[in-house]
Parts: C-alpha cells; structure tokens; sequence
C-alpha cells in the first residue's frame, strides 16, 4: 500500500538523521540492549520451551525429542536438528512456504552456537551404538519480528534447552532426567552505519544498517561461531571492537538470565 | 474412534470436573503482536493459540486480485512442538482443510466489498495442541480482525460439542476427542448464523439437533468473552488520553 | 476468454432468476438428483472399481490393495488412503498439480464417509499383529464436473469398495476374497440459496449459491458425517431440514443403486 | 528386455491369438465429455485412455504467452489404479518425457498461427494401462482436436511395432513389451509424414526399416477409424437438425 | 534485453541464408562433426568421469557407485540411474530448480542408450541375490550449451563409464576392479531443414531447423535407441538416410575416441 | 570437529607438505565458457570450481525488479560427483546459506545502481570439492564478474584460516577441516575491507585475531593471482589486435 511505503521512507529518514547525530530512536545507547525476558516452560506439549522477549520482539523455542538413527559417521552420539519457522503472523515481509534464506541462515546459526559450544554432551545421548541415539529437535517459532530475532532466538534456544527434560519414560527408555547441558553459548548481534557501532538492531535499524556481526560466545569468553550478513563491509578494526562489546555483552545476559 | 475401555464420567462430572454443558477455562488477550494489524492470543483449555491478520494490503501473485472486493486468505498452522509427537513443519492435508473450513466461517461476516483488489490475511498459529484448535483458531482469528479494524457485519465464535459414552458434552477435551463418539464443531454470528458445521462420528438425528444446540450455547458464552476482551483493551487506550495506538514496534 | 465470460454472467442471471421464481433451470424440482447410474468393474487392473454418472458429471474411483505397516496406534488394523485428483481434463477451472484445498476436502469428506461409517471392517484386514496389514488405497478421479462431484465421489467410492476382491493370492497370502464392507454411507449435497433449499447441485447452481452443507448418513439412518462449504450462513433450522431431506434421500439411493 | 522363456507365437499366432501385423481391437467414441472443449475416449486392447482438448484460451502464467501464435500444451498422466501396482499420483520422469514427445507429434498439424497469445491444452488420462498408452494417448488427443474445432493441417495416427523372437509385430500388448527386444511407436499423418519416432531395443538397420514400414501400415488402419468415429459423431449431429452442439453440463 | 534479440533474430536470418543456400555458417560440411575432445578421470572424487568438448559445448559426466537395494522384478542385477542437470551456468536459457522437460529427455537418452546397448553388464554387479546390488548414478552436468549436448552428454556417459573403477574396497567388498563394459553406444543426433539433413547441430542451427532425429548405435552397428524431438516432420525416406549417415559416424566416433 | 588421533604436523609442516601460513596450489583461468558473459575455472588445492556471470539482463519473476539498481543474484550449486558420498541433486540448506553469504560477499563491491531493473547473475558449481569451495568460489566469482564487463569498485579475494593442534593455519584441506578446532573464511577487497566472514569450532579473542589476519593475508596473495589471470587474457585479446572478443558459440 502506497500510505505505507511513505510512512516508511519518512521513519527511515528519522532514524537514519537520529543516527547521524549519534543517538539511536529510542534512547538507547549504543552498546544497549532492549529490556530481555525469558518464560520457560511454556509449552507442556514439548520436552523444554522457552518465550524469549527483545523489546517488542518475541521468540518461542520448542524442544521436542524421540528415539531414533545415529548419523553413520558418529554411531555413538546423539542428534541436533535444529529448525526455524519465520511465519508470515510474525511480520509483514514474512511468506508462507518452506524456510528462505533467511530463516534457513538463522537455523543454521542458533544450530552452530548449540552444536561448536558443545552445550550438550551428545555422546550422553547415545541408546545403543550405531543403533539407536536420542535425536533433539530444536525448532523455532518467531511470533514477532521487531529486529534481532536472530540473539532472541538463539537465547530461547539455550533456555529452553536448559530447561528440557529427556522423556526416556515415554518410550520405555528407563526414567525421564534433565537435558545435561555444558555451555551456555550467547550470541550478540552488532550493527555497523557510518562507523558507528549498535547492539541489537530495532527492525528499522535492520533496515538502514544493513552491516551486521553475530558473534557466538561461550561461558569461558571463547568466541565459538561469527558470521557477518548484509550487503556492507566491515574493518578489521571494526570487527574487533565488536568481539571485545559482544564478549562482554554476552557475560553480561548469561549471568543474569541464565546461570540466575 | 474408540471408546477403549475408558470411562468418561464420575459422579457425573468430566475426567476434568466439568458438568456436560461446561466449558474449559478461557483467556483472550487482544492485540499481543507489535507488526500485525490485529492480534489476539487465546487459551482454551490446554490450547494455546495465537491469530494475527495483516490488511487489507496488496495481493500478491497479482492474479488473484478480485476486482470487486478483497480477498480472504486463512493459514492454519501448528508449532512442530505443539504435539506429543514432533509434527514435521509445514502444511498437511488437515491443515489445508481447516484453513478452508476456517476462511468460510470468518469470511461471510467480513466487509470485503469494501477493499476491491486487496486481500485480507488471517494467520493462526497453534502453539500446544488439545482439542479444539479449529474452534479456537477461528476465536482468535475473529478478535484479530476487530482488533485490526477489518469492518464486519458481526462477531464469530465458535465452539464444539461431543458425544461420550451417548452423553453430548460441550467442548471435549483431548481424551473426549480421541476415543469419543462424535465431534461436532460450530461458528456463527451473536444470532445465530451458522458460518461453520462439520462432525464426524456417529450421531441420531436427535442427538445431531441436541449437539448442534449444546455448541451453538458455547459459541454465545465465547462471544461474551470476545466482547468482553475487546472492550477491556478499548478502555485501556481510552484511558492513555490521547495517546493514539500505534501499531509498531517499540 | 471474454466471450466465455460474457455468456458465462447470461448463464448466471438466467439460472438466478430461475431460482427467485422457485424454478430450477433444468426442471428438476429442489429435492430432485439428477440422473444416476453406477457401472462398477470397469478397471481390471484396480481390485475395485466403479464409474458414477450423477447427469453430466462422471466420477471413477479406483481401489488398489497392497500389504504394508499398520499405524503405530492401531497395530491391528488396515489402513484407509483415500485421494482425489480433480485433473485438469474435468473442468476449465482445475489445474495441474498436487490437489489444492478443494481436491483435499473432497478427499477428506470420501474418507469420512467410509471412515466414520465403519464400512470398512479393518480388524479383518490385519495380516500380522503389528507388521503388516492390509493398505486400502481410494483414489477418485473426477472425469468430468458438471457439478457436485463430492456426492458421486462418495457414491463411487463405496460402489467401488463393495466390488472389491482383496488380492491376496497375488502377495501370496492365500485366496482372494470379497472384501468385507458393513456398512453403505452416502453423502448428500444440499444448497441453499435465498431460503431455498436445493439437492444435488448442477456446475452453475454452484457458482451462484455458494452455501452448501453435505451430510453423510450410515444405513441405520443416522449421521457419520457432516460438512458445510461455501462463503455463506445457514441457520439451524435449515440445517435440520437438510437432514431430513438427506436421511430419506440417502435411503433411496442406498436402496436403489447399492442394495439391489 | 528379457526374453526369458516366454515363447511369443503358437502356431503362427501371438498370445492373444493376433497375426504379427494385426492391432488389437479399437473403441473409439468422441464428445465423451461435457466440460472440455473436445473430448474423445479410445480403447486400444485392453488400454482405456481418455483425451480431453481446451482451448484456444488465455495463457497463465502469462510470460509463457507467444505473440505469433498459440503455444500447445500436452499432459500425459495416469491414474494411481490403471497399472498392476498402485501408481503415485502426480507426473514422474516417465510422464514427463511422453508428455513432451507427444505435444512434438501433434504440434506440427495445429495451426497455432491463427490464435497468437493463446493455448491449446490437451489433457491425456491414462485409465488402464496395457502397453501402447502413448500411442493409445496421441490417436485420442488428435480426435479430440479435431472435436474442439482446432484447425489442424490433418489428423495424426500413431502406432508401434516390436520385435519378439525376432520377427516384428504390430501393436505390441504388455507381454511382448515387457520381455520382447524392441518397441518403435511412431505417429505421422495420413500422407505419411512423421511427427514422433522413438525405439528402443535392439533392430538391425534392416529390422528397423521394416517395424518402420509396419508401424505406418497400423497408423494408416487407425487413421480410418478415427475419420469413422469424427464422421459418425458428425453424421448424429446433423440428424437433429437445426440442433446445435452446446458444450455444456446437461 | 532488446538488444541481444535484434541480434540473435539477425544471427539467425545469416544462418536461415547460408541453410537456403546449402551451406552451414561455420564452414562446416552437412555431414560433420565439430572437434571432438573427450578428458577421463577429471574429477577424482568420482569413480569415473568424462570431460567432452564437442565444438565449445562442454558436458561433464561423473560416474558413482554405492551399494543399494535392486528392485524387486530384478533381484540379482545392479541398477542404473541416470540424472542430468542443465545448470544456469551453462545457457541463458537454463534456469534453477528441478529438471525440467528437457533434461528429463536427455537424461533419459543417455540412460537408454546405456541400458538397451547392455554397456554394463548389471548381472555382475549383483553383490547379495534380493539384497544387495551395486547403484551406478551416472550424473551428467552440463557447463556451456553450444548445441548438441545430447551426444556429448552421451559420449561423456559411456567415457566416464569405462573408466570407472568400481570402489569395492572403500565398502569393505573386496578389492577394487575395473567396472566392465561390453558395448559402446554412441548417439548421433541430426537435424532436419528444408529437406537438408545436418549432423551434429550448433546451438543457432538448433533454434531454426526444429526437427532432430537422434539413433543410438552398438557396436555391431545395430540401432538400441531412437528419438525425434522437435515440432517438425521426418518423411520416412530421410529417417532412413539419417540412419544411414547415423550408423557410419558413430562408428568412425568409437573407433577414433573409445577403442584407442 | 574432533581432534582424534590425527596429527597434523610433522617437522613443522602439514600433512600436504605446507607451512602454516602457506596456500595450496593456485590455478586461475578466465573466459572458459562461451554462453555466459563472464565466467572463470579455478582449481586451489583438491577444489575444482568454476563460476559463470550472466547480465545484467531481465529481471523474471518481474516482481523482484528493484527501481533503483541491479539486483544480484548468486547460486552456489555442488555436482552430485564432487563429494566423497554422492550428493543428491539440487540445493540443500548448506548451499542456500552459502549462496547468500557469498552474494554479500560481492554485493558491495557492484555498482548495481547502473543497472536499475536488471539482475547479474552468479552460478557457482562446484566440481570437485575439498575443503574451501565457498572460498573458491568468491575468488571465481569475483573474476567471472570482471571478466562480463560488470562494473565493480574493486574486486574480492576470499581465503580461510583453521586452527589444528592449538595452531592457527592458513586455507585448510580436507583433513584440518574436518578434525580442526576451527575454521574461519573471510572475503575481502584489496584494501582490507571486510565482506564476508563466518566462523565455527573454538577460538580465544586473541586465536581469532590471528586467525583474521592470516585469512586477510591468504586472500591478499589470491588477489595478485586473481589480477594476474585477468590481465593474461586482456593481454591476449590485445595481441590478436582488431579481434573483438565475441561471447558466442565458435
């Protein structure tokens, strides 16, 4: 609808001149985050759930899980999958169908935090070698797409996690116990406008800045998955400032949402 | 559908102390999503479901444009987690037929004239599974669009009614729904306009006529909720004087 | 092409103001089929089979049998598959493709029909406990809509399952023998259009009344199966009526076309 | 191919009693169908194939459109119950490859120049299957061109011949190809020219020059009754006189 | 774009002008093939593989091999299957996604020519009667569609083909052997214009002479597969001829590149 | 990525004889393919690339038209053959997040606001693969963009760095990619800006600054063998003077 795209164009000149002027549209600073908020066990249905909250951005995470196959070439461990809906109730640029692109890059990065921080010890979750193996299905459902859904749904990811209980009872597989978890890998999203530097994008932030850095961190400070998306460049200089924020920003939301 | 060797009733109450003509507990919240233009989350039960509905906007691919009025589109869908057992994402064949079931009960209270060349987009995500997503689906969906300010000649609600060990029971639960005997879900308007009707099972006429009663009697306690969530939200931006609604994020 | 439509908007108003006078465009009076007849055996290859002609339109339905795995909830019992290919030879407005939600709520409301029914005796088609049992696929194949395919469907389907012989020696399971069929379910399409209420309707009886409500009645006489289509309302009480015009109608074509 | 241990003649005759050079039995009834804009339903041996034509209509997806001419389309599909075992439903490799071979068959007779912009669709239904459906396919599609009033340069007859214990056969029915040594299906026009050739198998130049010539001696035989069945229907047409043919449900 | 129309409709009146007059418009004689390169075993990942250049089409056949089920009407022979991808990269005319119409015939040429000349001999890659059997996936990829990709699609097939060593070792099925090969099959595919009749097509020369006849020959010089594609005519006369013509090039084509 | 039991050095050097900061062996060759407007072959190491470029032309579907630039477009594709284990045909969820990554990759170096309407073209295939073919496709990409006349601000050289044994490497193989404790690959243009960059496994702050610079060195040496290669064939087309280079068939 015509009305929109000028009301679109006009919020994006008054962002991109708050930017200019070094301020962000909503008063944050720039190394801020907007307010957090995890719900787990929100779902009785799954094994583990969590109803993460960015802002006005909302994620839920299931985790569901059931016996089955080991991959052949690690008969003695157990199975990550891991998958993200973007459905069109989420956002208006959001479109029935199979994940595009951008979910499928979003699975596949709260997939690489789960999987390089070794947050769950998959040999734990071995039945029978090469027989039979516990496959964990992390699935993601994006409810609101208010900007950086990409750190709230790796957040929700975690937590749910951590709250997942193995359902062995169900399928006669001995007593239900809790989901060992090791890590607690966070990921921080970084943009970059006019060498100016801004942790988690708004939507319309997203929009103008089209230069962003994940950076996936775990609990002793490593960095354990990066990836820079967007049709812009980044500094060396620029991508180090952004690991020093991100490891520091990722300490912070790990003590006080995760290890509480 | 079997009825196993279950027993339905104790001392005449439900396996979840509800009478026969007895609703589970509902919760409707009204405008719960920052980018659609409505929204409404509801919980019936143990079903969690959330509406949301864009529009009227563009249609696209072009072709299905109609010249005279808007088009309605309704997408039914399930979270992989919302049941016992992971559901594969992606629509099935059920899903195809609730959401044409669904778009057929909203659709003949909607305005669409209004709109020529434009579509309406409802989208209903079922979050947890317990009988009765369709009906509470079309609940949330039917708030979603008032909440969105889509012109409609009249509210939809909708409820269904069983039959249980040759008892009819209003809004069967999960254990009612899989070994049961009939299951009938209704929509209509606040006067009685039917929008929706399906049931499988096994029904006499009379016990057809009785279900069909039991759940139309459901429908109009899920209107007085309805009205009364939208009422409850209205007030509250009355209140913030001045302050209009914005639909955005932050 | 807009000659087509043009003669198409003629068609409409003449057949509409047919009906504002309580006159049905053919003649036929409103609780009136059209002209019925049921071949079955038409296909060898199939176990079962029958071609419905309900006036114009012309429905086959095919019945293949083939051994295959229970479902894990129902270990004992035989497995219905019911499809509908509405292909692009039936009507100007079909397409190619995998069914769309009309092709599917058709084959939905055929698999009801003989589901709810309990025509099937699917006990008697388990093989072995919890392995193997028999598949029963339907597969209704629309030749030619001139209007209410769903209700010949539906006859078809059950015409053809009571022809069926389950192809047991083929699979080396013994003798062939008469598949078992308890119960006759026949689904009855009423339309209703300005408080009038109208049987079987023809290809552009449809197009104008877009209220319909399908009724599948076992032949004690009771109701298996329900469904109301289109963008319109009904009120209760032309949904009784409804019912009573489909108990009795059902009962003559059960005793007409498939007891005889 | 196999040959196996089957022998394929007795007494000088086929399994199913035929000479090497004579075709199965042939049906052929046009205007089976209401809707279409032609129709035609054929039996060839124990194949039953029916044909419907629409057009010349609007093209959609609309970039597929030719600003010279009409662009033909051609849908070679079976039904799930027409061969021993249950076919998937939906187009494979197969029905692909036969669908494109057969629209190059009649393609070459349709005069698309007169209708620039728009399609000619031609839908093939395989029924039962008996080995010959393409060819069974190709003589129902070109009849019913003909009954939707497609201007065509002339009609398309299509045949094949085999090789079984070397000597070539006409018209092979499934056992002869299945386990024979080659299949040549060919369609051409009444004057001879050839608009598909496939084979596959094993023929000498020789061999292949004489399933050639065979092949065409069958086409020409169907290509009488083709004629026969559009006279016939024609000829029924007429007697009611002053009665025009509407292509409508009842 | 505009401009690459007006000049391919310019290009193809230079062509149509030279074929009135009898002549092709690379200099070529009616009954030429252009340069001919085949390169084996380019890709070292695969079992076998073929480069062939045909002029400047470019086709790249890679052969694998697993073992698999056979089917089930053929339990103790190996199983060929043959898939071929028309990639963007090789036409502007070729696009994403699944093979379409085109590359289903080629794929299924290549794959007839292989299995009725009987090049692989199935019987000895049969490993466990009904249990196990040797999958040859023969996977032709085309690079650069300068006309005629079929036969080189073909003669990359039966190049990559015998070079394949079947990895029999890397399965634990003994030691690796030469994959055997019994015949040579070879397409030569012909195009028809103005009753002219031209070997081996350019990519223009396919655009305006719509008529092609492709003949497989074997070895002892018989025919195992035939196919006409294209919306033209053939009089019997010129199928004979081209058979003719078919039958002795093939044979110069084994003799120079598969037996040396 | 598990260590194992492998070893990845000896002497000092890796398993394929290398230093740590060492590339593998580099081939670059240009204008090796007829049909498309640009196109480049390039071999590093075990890998087998090459890339062709196609625009800018017409945007189809039109609704992905931009009004005021080029859109771009990059496929990445593997050949079934090019893997250990036969790949299924067709892209999987891998390719799809290396197609967009690497279309990033390039993006910001076109000056696609030449082009509005239009779209440029990527198709990567891979042939051969051995750890590093999204890098090398970049690197063939980048030239095959060159080499079609598309206007670009610099051009892109991509390399990655692993780490084996505590020990940050440059451009790993196979077996450091595989049982490495990371891997690292950027893109970047001459000047050191910085287009793509992902990471997996296990780095401190300071590792992955290492890691950084030795990737940005790799891709600085990959540049000057990248220019090399363009500047042979311009050299080329320039000795065969008054010869227009024509990108067509023979």
């Amino acid at each position: 609808m015509p009305v929109t795209n000028v009301i679109s164009e006009i919020k994006k000149d008054f962002i991109y001149n708050h930017l200019l002027k070094g301020e962000r549209v909503d008063g944050r600073t720039f190394d801020q985050y907007r307010e957090i908020s995890i719900e787990r066990d929100v779902i009785r249905k799954a094994e583990g759930s969590a109803l993460v909250k960015l802002g006005s951005s909302q994620v839920l995470v299931g985790v569901k899980m059931q016996p089955g196959e080991p991959f052949q070439d690690s008969p003695s461990r157990g199975v990550i999958i891991t998958n993200a809906e973007l459905v069109p109730l989420a956002s208006p640029s959001f479109e029935p169908g199979p994940p595009n692109e951008m979910g499928i890059e979003l699975a596949r990065l709260v997939d690489r935090g789960v999987r390089e921080s070794k947050a769950i010890d998959l040999e734990a979750l071995c039945i029978v070698p090469g027989k039979q193996v516990w496959i964990v299905f992390i699935d993601v459902h994006i409810l609101d797409d208010c900007g950086n859904i990409l750190d709230a749904a790796a957040l929700g990811a975690i937590a749910a996690l951590m709250s997942t209980k193995v359902p062995a009872s169900r399928f006669g597989l001995g007593e239900d116990y809790i989901l060992p978890i090791r890590d607690i890998p966070i990921a921080t999203t970084t943009i970059e406008f006019n060498d100016v530097l801004m942790l988690d994008p708004g939507v319309d932030e997203e929009a103008i800045a089209n230069t962003r850095l994940t950076i996936i961190t775990t609990a002793n400070g490593n960095i354990c998955g990066a990836q820079k998306s967007g049709t812009g460049m980044l500094k060396p200089e620029q991508v180090y400032r952004i690991i020093d924020i991100a490891c520091e920003k990722a300490k912070e939301i790990r003590e006080k949402f995760l290890e509480a | 559908m079997d009825e196993s060797d279950i027993s339905f009733f104790k001392d005449g109450l439900r396996l979840d102390g509800r009478r026969a003509d007895q609703l589970r507990p509902i919760k409707i919240e009204v405008g719960v999503l920052a980018r659609a233009d409505g929204s409404c989350y509801i919980e019936m039960g143990g079903n969690k479901v959330i509406a949301a509905v864009y529009g009227p906007r563009e249609v696209h691919p072009r072709h299905l444009q109609e010249i005279t009025r808007a088009i309605v589109r309704y997408r039914y869908n399930m979270a992989s987690f919302s049941v016992e057992e992971r559901k594969r994402p992606g629509p099935d064949r059920r899903s195809h037929e609730l959401s044409k079931v669904s778009r057929e009960a909203l659709e003949p209270v909607i305005l669409t004239s209004f709109f020529p060349r434009s579509v309406i987009d409802v989208f209903v995500e079922v979050l947890q599974a317990d009988a009765g997503t369709r009906t509470a689906g079309i609940n949330a969906a039917a708030v979603a669009l008032a909440d969105a300010g889509i012109p409609m000649k009249s509210m939809i609600s909708s409820c269904a009614a069983g039959k249980v060990e040759d008892t009819i029971v209003l809004d069967p639960m999960k254990e009612e729904d899989n070994f049961g005997q009939a299951d009938l879900p209704i929509a209509m308007t606040p006067n009685g306009d039917i929008t929706l009707m399906q049931m499988d099972g096994n029904l006499t006429p009379d016990e057809f006529h009785g279900a069909v009663e039991m759940a139309m009697k459901g429908a109009r306690d899920i209107y007085e909720l309805q009205r009364k969530a939208l009422v409850d939200k209205y007030s509250k931006m009355v209140e913030k004087t001045g302050q209009e609604e914005v639909h955005a994020c932050d």
